[in-house]
C-alpha cells in the first residue's frame, strides 16, 4: 500500500474506533438519576481513548519506519555492490548511490543502465517493496491491535477523559518544542560547517582581515589555500547600509506612529493605516528590483547632475529603500508601544493642561521609551540581516569604505553569492558563506535577545 | 417648587404607596426641573451652569437642561445610577469631553463668569485653572518629584529650582502624602500603592494651584482604607479648593459633600444640602435611589 | 488664582507654535512614507502594464504539405516534427520581398517569435486537414519587435544604439501599414512557464511551485504552531526552564534573518536527510519554519486576549483545563489565529532569500507536478527575471511583482477583514 | 396592618424585616393598648384579678421593647437606611420607648387596682375616672392607627386631644382634693385615684409623643415641643 | 470630658461629628443637671424666682434635644456607623429622651416650687425632701459621670442606687399620708409636695434608664428591665 | 476565649483607649486562634476546615492556621483589608488556587468529610460540586442558552435535549433571569447588561447543580442598582445552596450574610453571626475595621 493509502485506512480507522469506542462506553454505563451515569468521562472521550491506542502506536511505527527505510535500504544495496565499487572515494560513493536510486525510480534509466548498476537498482526495487509490504501490515496489524487494547480500556471508572488530555499535552509539547529544535539545526548547521571553515581559514584572519575575495579559492586543487576571507569589509558594508536605513526608518516611523495613533483622526487613520500595512507587506524582492531599477540610477543620476560621482550599485541606494522597507515595521512596533501607554495617563496630563505635543514629548515618549528602544533594535537586526535588496542593489565588490556614494557588499550578499551556482561542499568557498551566517546569527541574536528582553519588561509595566 | 412637593407629599405617604410600586421610570415625567437648592445667591458660584445639554456623537443626548451653581469651597457630590450622566457633566466643567470625539456641549457654563465652551476660552488654561483626578490612578512613570512638578514646569510656575521644590514639598504635604515619600522624591511614582498613587494625582493637581478640583471616582480602585484616607484628604482640601466629585457610592457622598446632586437619565433631579438628600429627600426618585428602592 | 492664570497665559503663545510644529512633523513623516509607497507602486506599475500585451504579427501561411514533409494521415510525432519554420520562412518572404543579405534574412526570420512554429505545430495537431490550406495566422512578435511597439525604442536615436534598425523599422511600418501588427492579451505570460525568451515566458510554474510551497507550509505550520502557542499559552508552567527556553527560542526565530533559515534548509534538510533540492517540500519545509514564530507569535497574542475570566469561568464550572482550552479559549481565538496563519502565509509566499538557498533558483520551464517535482517559486523568478538584461524582461518582471502584490494584497485584505469581522473587544 | 406596607425595596430581605420592625411594633401597640384597656377596666370594675393580671403581664411588653430595639439596631447595622427608611426606625426606636412607659403606667394603675378593689366606691370620681380612661383609651387607639396608617392629620388630631386630657386631669385633681378636703378618711383613696389619674394622663402624654414622632417620620420636620399652631403651619404652610 | 475621645477613626470629620455629638449630649446633661439642682434649691427655699427660672428654661433643653436627635439622624445617614459608633448613637438617641423627660421632671417641681413658695413649713416633709433631693441630684450626677466616663460599675452603682430612691420616695409619701390625715389643712401642700417627690423618683428613673443605655454602650448587652443580681451575672459571669 | 474577651473588655472601654490609638499593628499579637463562632456542632458543616495554610510561591504565606466550619445553606460573607487573604482562602475551596503555580495548601479540608485537597480528589469534579462566580461577569461568548447549557453538557448531565432545556430553564429561573431573556435565549451572553450577564454566570453555574457557590466579590464590577439585585439573588439562593462571598464592601457582608469572617493579614480574626460582628463585634481589629478606625 502507499504511504498515501495507509494514512487513509489508519483515518477510516480512527473514526471506527471512535465510534466503537464512544458506544462500548454508553453500554457499559450505568445510568444515576438526572439524566447522568457512572462513566468518570463524558462518552466521547472513551472514543478518543480507542482512537489513540489504534493510531498512536501505528503512527509512530510508521514514521520511523519511513524515515529509517531510506538509509538502511541503500546501505544494504551499496553493501551488495562489488567491491571497486565501495572502495571509491566518499564523493563518487554518493554520486553512484543518487544514480542507481534514479534508475530504480525511473524505469526508461533502468533499460538503458550498466548490468552492475542495473542489478543493484533491481535489488533497491525488491527490498522496496518488501519493505513497503512490511511496513503496511505492520501498521495495519498494531492499529487494529491497538483498537482491541483501547476497548479493553474502556470502564466506567477508566478516567478517559484525564488519559486522553493527557496524550494530547505531550502531542502540543512536541510542537512547541520544534522551535528549540529548528533553534539547534541552525547552530548546529551553522556551526558544523563553520567549524570546517575555519579548520582552513583561521578564525583571526577572518574576523580581522580586511580584504575579502574568495573567488580565488574557486582555483582546481588549491581547497581553501590562498583566498581571502577577511570579513570586515563585509561588516562594515552591511553596518552602512544598515545605518543609512535606519536613519531613514527611525525618524519616519515614529514619528507616522506618533502621528496616526496621537493626532490622527478616523479618516485619516483608515487610509494611513492600510498603506502602511501595504509598504509591510511587499516582498523584500520588490524592494529590491525597485533599488536595482529605479532608485539606484536615480541617484547616481542626481549625484552625476551635482558632480559627485556615484556607483551604480551604491549603499545610499541600497540604504535608502531598506529605510523605506523598514518605516511600516518601526511604526507599527512604535504603533503598538505607544498604544499601550495608558489612556489614563494621556488623560491624567491633559488634566492638568499639557498640550498634546507637551503630553506625548513629557509623558508618553518616556514611558514608551524602553518600548521604543527594543523597537529600534529590532529594526537594526531585521536591516542587518536583510537579504533580498541588498543583493539585488548592493555591489560584489567588498569595499572597505564608509562613503555611501560607493558600492559595499554585506554579509548577506556573500552568502547568497557563495551558496548559489555550482557548489563543492567541501571548500572553503562555500564554508565561508557558513561562517557568514554564524556571524550574522550571533549578532541578530543578541540584538534579538536584548530587544526582546527589554520589550517585554516593558510591555509587563503596563499589563 | 410647589409641583414638587406636593409630588413629594403624596409618594411620602405610604397609603399612596400603590404609585411608588411601578419603578423608577414612572417618576421620569415628574423631572421638571430640578427640586433642592440648586442656585446659591450667585456671589459665591464658582461655577454657573445654565441649560446644559451634551449631546454624543449620532445626536445621543446625554444631558438634559442642566442647571446648578457650584460654590467656592465646597464638595459637591454627584451620584446616579450608571450612565445617568454625572460623570459626562463633571467633564465638561474642564472641557475634558473635547478628546472625546463627536461630542457637543451647548448651554451656559461659566467659571468665574468666564464662557467654559467659549472659542476664545484656552482649554489648556482651562484645565489648570480646574484641575482633575481620575477614577483609575494614573502617575506619570516618572520619579513622585517630577509627577508633581509635571504641571509646574508644564505652565511655567516656578522661576527656579527652589521654588519648584517649595511647590512640589507644599503640594505633597497638601495631599497628605509628603511624610510617607519625602525620603524617596526620586523613586518612581509608579511603585507606591494604589492609595498613594491617588493621593499623588492630588498632590500633582494640587501642585498647579488649581481654583476647582474635578475628581472622577477616586476611590472605585481602591480598597476600603486608601478610600478612607483619600475621603479624609477631601474634606482636607475643602478649605482651599472647590471640588466635584462623581462618585458610584452614594455612602461616600453622604461622608463627604456638603451638597448632593442626584442625576437621573441625563436629568439633575435633585441637588440639595447633602443631610437633606440623605435624610429626607425632596423627589421620589431620590428617595428610590437612596433607600435602595430600584425598580 | 490671577497668578496663576497670568502666568500660563503667558506661556501659551510658544506653547502653541511648539505644538504646531510637532505636529507637522508628524503629518510631514506619514506624507513622505505614503509618497515612497506610490512612488514604489507607480514605478512597478509603469513598468509592468505592458506586460499584460504582446504584439502579434499576422502571417499567412500555406501549409502545403511538401514544405512540411508531411500529410494529414501522418502519425502525431512525424506532426511534431514537421518543418514549420520552412512555412513561416516563406510566408515571410512573401510578406517582405527582396530581403537576401543574409543579414537582413536573418533579420526578418528574428521579426517573429520562435514560438510562432509552435503555434503552427499546435493548430496542425488539433486539425491536421489544416495541411494543404492557407491559413492567416497571428503569430507572436519577437520582444524586441513587442518593445518597440510599445514605444521603448527610441527610432530618433542613432542606429547604433538601438536594437532595431533601420531596414527592420521599413519593414514594420509596411506590415504596421498592411494591418498586420496587433497587440493582443498576453495570455502567455499565465500559461506558460519560463523561457529564455521574454515573450514566451510565463509564470503559470513559478506560481503552481508557489501554490504547492505554501501548502506545505500551511499543513505543517497551522497545526504545529497552534498546538505549540496553546501548550506555551496555555499548559506551560511558569518559570519552567524548558520552557522558558521555548519562549526565547520563538521569539528569536521571528527575528532571525531568513537567510539563516535557507542555511538550515541546506545543510539539515538536503544534506542531512536527503529531501530533493528544489522541490516545493524542502521550501515548504523551510518556510514552515520560517513562519513558525509568526503564527506561534499571532496565535499566542490572540489566546492572550481572551480574558482569564472565560477560563476561570469554564474551570468554575468543572471544565478541565483541556476542555476549558478547547470549547473556549481556542473558539475565540480562532479569528486572531487565522489572521496571524494568513499573515504569515503571505510573508511566506514573498519570502525569497532562503528558497535561493536550497536551490529553487532553477530554470524551470515546466509545471511541476508534485510536491517534490523541481520547481521555482513567484518571488524566485522575479529574481530571476530581474538580472536579465532584456527590456522585455524588466517588463515582465514588474508584471510578476504585480501578480505577487495582488495575491499578497488579497491575502492582506482577508486578514484585515477576518480581524475586523470578528473582532471583540473585551 | 397592610396599610403599612410601604417598602419596595429591591432586596425582599430588607423589605422583609422593616415589615418586621413595624408589625411588631403595632403587636407592641396592640399588647400596651390592651394593657391599658384592662388596666382601666380592672380600675374601674375593682376587678383585683385583671388588676392583677396586668401587673404582671408587663414584663412581656418589656421583652418587646428590647427585642424591638435590638431589631432596629441590627437593620440600621446590616442596611444602612436613609431617608424615609431611616426615619422609620429612628422613629421606630423612639416610639417603643414611650409604649413601653405607657406600659409601665398601665402596670402602675393595674397595681393600684389591685389595692383600690376593696374600695366601696368612688363616687363622682368613677364618672370622672372612666371618661378620663375612655379619653386615654381612644387616644391610644388613635395612636395606634396613627402608627399604622402614618396618617398626619390625625396625628395633630391626637396632639390636639391631649390637651383635653390634661384638662380633665386637672379637673378629676380637683375634684379629688375636694374629696380628701371632704373626708379625710377618703385621702388613702384618693391618693391611690390620684395616682391612676396621673398616670392615665402620662399616657395621653407619651401618645401624643408618639403622634409627633409619626409627623417626624412622615415630614421629615421635628414638631416636638412645637404648639399645635405651629405645628399646622409647618405641615401645610410650607 | 476629654475622657470621652473614643474615637479613631480614618475620618477626622467622622470623630469631630461624633465628638461633638457626645459634648452636645455632655452639655445637655449639664443643662439638664443644673435644672434639677435648681428645682430642688427653688424647692426646698422657697424660691418662687429660681422656680420660675427653672419653669422658663426647659425649652432649651427641648432645643437641645431636637438638635441632637437631628445631628444624630445625620450622622448614621452619612457615616452609616457600625458596631460601638452605631450604639453610642442609638444611646444618644435613647439618653436624650431621658434627659428631656428630667428636664420636663424638674420644670414641674420648678412650678411647684413656685405654687409651694408661700408654704411657710413643711416640717419633717423638708428634711425628707432635701434627702430624697440630694440623693437624686448625686444620682444624676453620677449618671452623668457615667455617661462622660461610658464607666460600667458606676453605671450598676447608680441602677443598684435607684431602688434607694424609690425606697425612700415611698417613705415621703407614707409620711405625707400621715400629714393629710393629721391635718387636711394640709392636703393642698402634701399633695404638691408629693408630686415633686414623684417628680424626683422619675427623675430617678430615668436616671437609670440612662445607666442601662450606657451598659448596653459599652458591653453591647441590653440590661433594661432585669434586676441587679442578673445584670451583674451578665457582665462579669460571661 | 478567654483572653480574647479580657482583651475586648478592656480595648472596647474607652478609659483604655489610649490603647486602641496606636493603630491595627498592634493588635496583631491578639490575634490567637478566632474569635466568635467558628465552629459548627459538625452535622451540619459542609465545609471542615482546620489548620489550613497557603503558601504562594516563594513560601511566601498568604493564610495562617485557618479554621473554620461552613454550614448548609447559609451564606457566610469573608471581609477584610486588601492582601487579608479572603480570596486567597475562598479559592481554597475549589482548588482554583491550583491553577496558580507555586501554590501550595496545607492542612484539612474536607467537604462533606472527603479531604478536597487529596490526590484522589479530582478537581474537575470537585468543582463541579463547588461553584464559583467571579469578580467580573464572565459569560462565555455563546449564546445565553448554551452559557447555562455548557456545565450540564460537559458533566454529561442531561440525557437528551428536552432534559437541557428544563434545566437551563430552572436555572434561568433561579438565577431571576429567564423573564428577562426567555425571548432571546440565543442572543449573546456577552449583549446582556453587566448585572445581567453577572446572574447569567450565576444561572451557569447552578445549572450544574452545584452543592456549594463560591463568590469571589461578585458586585464590585457592577452598578449600586445591579448589585442590589444580585444581593437580592444571593438571599433567594440560600434556601438551594450554600453560599461563601468574598466582598470588598463590609456592607454588602453585612447586608446578605448570615455570618461574617473577618480576616487579617493572613489570619481569621473573628467569625461570628453578621448581627453580632456588625453590632458588637468581639475583637477589637474587627471592631476597628467595622468602624472604620484603620490606624
Amino acid at each position: 500500500m502507499s504511504t498515501l493509502g495507509i494514512l487513509l485506512t489508519l483515518t477510516v480507522l480512527a473514526a471506527f474506533s471512535y465510534y466503537i469506542g464512544r458506544k462500548r462506553s454508553l453500554a457499559l454505563a450505568t445510568p444515576v438519576k438526572r439524566g447522568g451515569n457512572d462513566l468518570h468521562s463524558l462518552p466521547s472521550y472513551y472514543g478518543y481513548l480507542v482512537v489513540i491506542w489504534a493510531i498512536i502506536p501505528a503512527l509512530l511505527v510508521f514514521a520511523l519506519w519511513s524515515s529509517l527505510e531510506k538509509p538502511l535500504l541503500t546501505s544494504s544495496m551499496m553493501s551488495h555492490l562489488p567491491a571497486e565499487y565501495q572502495s571509491k572515494s566518499a564523493d563518487e560513493l554518493s554520486l553512484t548511490t543518487n544514480r542507481i536510486l534514479n534508475m530504480a525510480k525511473d524505469p526508461t534509466q533502468l533499460a538503458t543502465a550498466e548490468p552492475v548498476f542495473k542489478a543493484a537498482a533491481e535489488d533497491y526495487q525488491q527490498m522496496q517493496s518488501t519493505s513497503q509490504t512490511i511496513k503496511t501490515l505492520l501498521v495495519l496489524a498494531l492499529a487494529i491491535a491497538g483498537v482491541f487494547i483501547g476497548l479493553r480500556h474502556v470502564k466506567p471508572k477508566t478516567r478517559a477523559r484525564n488519559q486522553v488530555e493527557r496524550v494530547l499535552q505531550f502531542i502540543m509539547i512536541g510542537c512547541a518544542s520544534i522551535a528549540i529544535l529548528t533553534t539547534v539545526g541552525i547552530v548546529f548547521s551553522v556551526l558544523f560547517e563553520s567549524y570546517r571553515f575555519f579548520g582552513q581559514v583561521p578564525a583571526t584572519d577572518f574576523l580581522f582581515g580586511t580584504h575579502w575575495s574568495p573567488q580565488t579559492a574557486l582555483r582546481a586543487d588549491q581547497a581553501g589555500s590562498s583566498g581571502s576571507f577577511g570579513a570586515i569589509p563585509l561588516f562594515v558594508g552591511t553596518l552602512l547600509i544598515s545605518a543609512i536605513a535606519l536613519l531613514i526608518a527611525v525618524p519616519l516611523g515614529l514619528m507616522s506612529a506618533i502621528y496616526l495613533s496621537e493626532y490622527a483622526g478616523p479618516k485619516l487613520r483608515a487610509y494611513a493605516k492600510p498603506a502602511m500595512e501595504i509598504l509591510a507587506g511587499i516582498p523584500t524582492v520588490v524592494y529590491g528590483f525597485f533599488a536595482a531599477l529605479t532608485v539606484a540610477p536615480f541617484i547616481r543620476e542626481l549625484g552625476e547632475s551635482i558632480g559627485l560621482s556615484v556607483a551604480s550599485e551604491s549603499a545610499l541606494a541600497a540604504g535608502v529603500v531598506m529605510g523605506i522597507m523598514i518605516i511600516p515595521f518601526m511604526s507599527s512596533l512604535s504603533d503598538d508601544v505607544i498604544n499601550a501607554v495608558p489612556q489614563a495617563m494621556r488623560d491624567g496630563s491633559y488634566g492638568m493642561g499639557a498640550t498634546k505635543s507637551e503630553t506625548i514629548k513629557q509623558v508618553i515618549l518616556p514611558a514608551a521609551l524602553p518600548g521604543i528602544v527594543g523597537a529600534f533594535l529590532l529594526a537594526a537586526s531585521r536591516a542587518i540581516g536583510e537579504t533580498m535588496i541588498v543583493v539585488m542593489a548592493a555591489g560584489l565588490a567588498a569595499n572597505l569604505t564608509i562613503n555611501p556614494l560607493e558600492a559595499v557588499t554585506t554579509v548577506t550578499v556573500q552568502i547568497v553569492t557563495l551558496l548559489t551556482g555550482d557548489q563543492e561542499f567541501d571548500s572553503a568557498k562555500t564554508l565561508a558563506a557558513f561562517a557568514l551566517g554564524l556571524s550574522l546569527f550571533i549578532v541578530t541574536l543578541i540584538l534579538n535577545v536584548v530587544a526582546l528582553h527589554i520589550v517585554r519588561k516593558y510591555r509587563e509595566q503596563y499589563d | 417648587m410647589t409641583e414638587a412637593t406636593i409630588d413629594m407629599t403624596t409618594t411620602a405617604l405610604p397609603k399612596t404607596n400603590t404609585v411608588t410600586s411601578g419603578g423608577r421610570e414612572e417618576f421620569a415625567h415628574t423631572i421638571s426641573g430640578t427640586i433642592g437648592k440648586p442656585y446659591l445667591d450667585g456671589k459665591d458660584a464658582k461655577f454657573f451652569c445654565r441649560g446644559v445639554n451634551v449631546f454624543y456623537a449620532g445626536e445621543k443626548q446625554a444631558i438634559f437642561d442642566v442647571n446648578m451653581d457650584i460654590g467656592k469651597n465646597e464638595v459637591i457630590a454627584m451620584i446616579g445610577p450608571s450612565g445617568c450622566g454625572k460623570s459626562t457633566f463633571l467633564r465638561c466643567l474642564n472641557r475634558m469631553n473635547d478628546t472625546i470625539p463627536g461630542c457637543r456641549v451647548t448651554g451656559d457654563l461659566k467659571l468665574d463668569g468666564e464662557d467654559i465652551h467659549d472659542r476664545e476660552q484656552d482649554p489648556v488654561l482651562l484645565r489648570a485653572r480646574v484641575g482633575m483626578v481620575f477614577q483609575k490612578p494614573n502617575p506619570f512613570p516618572k520619579s513622585i518629584y517630577d509627577n508633581v512638578a509635571y504641571g509646574p514646569r508644564l505652565h511655567g510656575l516656578a522661576a527656579n529650582r527652589s521654588e519648584l521644590d517649595e511647590i512640589v514639598e507644599s503640594s505633597l504635604r497638601k495631599a497628605g502624602l509628603f511624610n510617607e515619600v519625602k525620603d524617596r522624591l526620586q523613586a518612581p511614582g509608579t511603585g507606591l500603592s494604589g492609595g498613594q498613587q491617588q493621593r499623588l494625582c492630588i498632590a500633582r493637581t494640587i501642585a498647579v494651584s488649581p481654583e476647582v478640583i474635578l475628581m472622577d471616582e477616586p476611590t472605585s480602585a481602591l480598597d476600603p482604607i486608601a478610600t478612607a484616607t483619600i475621603e479624609e484628604l477631601i474634606d482636607e482640601l475643602r478649605a482651599s479648593f472647590t471640588i466635584c466629585i462623581v462618585t458610584h457610592s452614594m455612602q461616600q457622598a453622604a461622608r463627604i459633600s456638603q451638597r448632593t446632586a442626584y442625576f437621573h437619565l441625563g436629568y439633575l433631579v435633585e441637588l440639595n444640602d447633602t443631610k437633606t438628600v440623605f435624610t429626607n429627600p425632596q423627589h421620589q426618585l431620590t428617595e428610590n435611589y437612596i433607600t435602595g428602592r430600584f425598580g | 488664582m490671577s497668578t496663576t492664570t497670568e502666568r500660563v497665559k503667558a506661556t501659551l503663545g510658544k506653547r502653541y507654535a511648539r505644538e504646531k510644529r510637532f505636529r507637522f512633523y508628524g503629518l510631514a513623516s506619514i506624507a513622505l512614507s505614503i509618497l515612497f509607497l506610490v512612488i514604489l507602486l507607480a514605478d512597478i506599475i509603469g513598468k509592468g502594464y505592458p506586460a499584460f500585451t504582446s504584439t502579434y504579427i499576422k502571417l499567412d501561411v500555406q501549409l502545403d504539405a511538401q514544405t512540411l514533409g508531411v500529410t494529414a494521415d501522418s502519425t502525431p510525432e512525424q506532426l511534431r516534427t514537421a518543418n514549420y519554420n520552412a512555412v513561416i520562412q516563406n510566408s515571410l518572404n512573401t510578406l517582405i520581398p527582396g530581403v537576401t543579405e543574409r543579414k537582413e534574412k536573418k533579420a526578418l526570420k528574428d521579426l517573429v517569435s520562435g514560438d510562432a512554429k509552435y503555434e503552427l505545430q499546435r493548430m496542425v495537431a488539433d486539425d491536421p486537414t489544416l495541411i494543404g490550406t492557407n491559413q492567416s495566422v497571428w503569430v507572436l512578435a519577437d520582444d524586441d519587435i513587442d518593445t518597440y511597439y510599445k514605444g521603448n525604442i527610441d527610432r530618433t536615436l542613432p542606429e547604433s544604439d538601438r536594437r532595431i534598425k533601420d531596414f527592420q523599422l521599413v519593414w514594420l511600418d509596411k506590415l504596421e501599414a498592411d494591418g498586420r501588427i496587433e497587440s493582443q492579451f498576453n495570455s502567455i505570460f499565465f500559461t506558460r512557464g519560463d523561457s529564455r525568451e521574454p515573450e514566451e515566458a510565463g509564470i503559470l510554474s513559478a506560481l503552481i511551485g508557489s501554490f504547492y510551497t505554501l501548502l506545505v507550509t500551511l499543513a505543517l505550520s497551522f497545526p504545529i504552531g497552534v498546538a505549540a502557542a496553546l501548550y506555551l499559552e496555555e499548559f506551560a508552567p511558569k518559570n519552567n526552564f524548558w520552557v522558558d527556553l521555548i519562549e526565547v527560542n520563538i521569539n528569536n526565530l521571528a527575528a532571525v534573518p531568513s537567510i539563516v533559515f535557507g542555511l538550515l534548509g541546506l545543510a539539515v534538510f538536503i544534506q542531512l536527510f536527503g529531501v530533493p533540492r528544489s522541490a516545493p517540500l524542502v521550501g515548504g519545509l523551510v518556510l514552515t519554519l520560517m513562519t513558525l514564530p509568526t503564527i506561534i507569535i499571532a496565535a499566542r497574542a490572540a489566546l492572550r486576549a481572551v480574558p482569564p475570566s472565560i477560563r476561570e469561568g469554564a474551570l468554575g464550572i468543572g471544565a478541565s483545563k483541556t476542555q476549558t482550552v478547547f470549547q473556549n479559549v481556542l473558539p475565540l481565538a480562532m479569528p486572531g489565529i487565522l489572521t496571524g496563519t494568513i499573515i504569515g502565509m503571505a510573508q511566506a509566499l514573498g519570502e525569497t532569500a532562503p528558497l535561493l538557498m536550497i536551490g529553487m533558483i532553477a530554470f524551470i520551464m515546466d509545471v511541476p507536478s508534485s510536491v517534490t517535482s523541481p520547481s521555482t517559486v513567484l518571488p524566485v523568478q522575479i529574481y530571476l527575471w530581474s538580472d536579465s538584461p532584456e527590456r522585455a524582461f524588466v517588463e515582465r518582471t514588474s508584471a510578476a511583482i504585480m501578480v505577487l502584490l495582488t495575491f499578497l494584497v488579497s491575502m492582506n485584505l482577508l486578514a484585515v477583514i477576518l480581524r475586523k469581522r470578528f473582532e471583540r473587544r473585551w | 396592618m397592610n396599610d403599612m406596607n410601604t417598602t419596595q425595596h429591591t432586596s425582599q430581605q430588607y423589605n422583609h424585616e422593616l415589615e418586621e420592625a413595624r408589625s411588631k411594633l403595632m403587636t407592641m401597640g396592640g399588647l400596651v393598648e390592651s394593657q391599658v384597656t384592662n388596666a382601666i377596666k380592672a380600675l374601674l370594675d375593682r376587678d383585683s384579678a385583671l388588676g392583677e393580671k396586668v401587673a404582671y403581664s408587663d414584663h412581656e411588653i418589656n421583652a418587646m421593647e428590647i427585642m424591638l430595639d435590638e431589631h432596629c439596631a441590627e437593620i440600621i447595622a446590616r442596611r444602612q437606611p436613609a431617608a424615609s427608611d431611616l426615619r422609620l426606625l429612628i422613629t421606630i426606636i423612639k416610639v417603643i420607648t414611650d409604649l413601653e412607659r405607657i406600659g409601665d403606667e398601665a402596670e402602675k394603675v393595674g397595681r393600684y387596682a389591685v389595692e383600690m378593689a376593696e374600695t366601696p366606691t368612688y363616687g363622682d370620681l368613677h364618672n370622672a375616672l372612666r371618661h378620663l380612661g375612655e379619653h386615654v383609651k381612644v387616644m391610644l387607639s388613635d395612636t395606634l392607627d396613627v402608627l399604622g396608617r402614618l396618617d398626619v392629620a390625625q396625628a395633630m388630631q391626637v396632639v390636639r386631644n391631649d390637651q383635653q386630657v390634661d384638662e380633665e386631669f386637672d379637673s378629676i385633681t380637683r375634684q379629688l382634693y375636694t374629696r380628701m378636703l371632704e373626708d379625710p378618711r377618703n385621702i388613702k383613696d384618693s391618693l391611690n385615684v390620684t395616682w391612676c389619674a396621673r398616670s392615665l394622663e402620662r399616657v395621653g402624654d407619651h401618645c401624643k409623643n408618639i403622634c409627633e414622632y409619626v409627623i417626624y417620620l412622615v415630614k421629615g420636620k421635628d414638631v416636638r415641643h412645637t404648639n399645635i399652631e405651629s405645628i399646622r403651619e409647618t405641615l401645610l404652610g410650607e
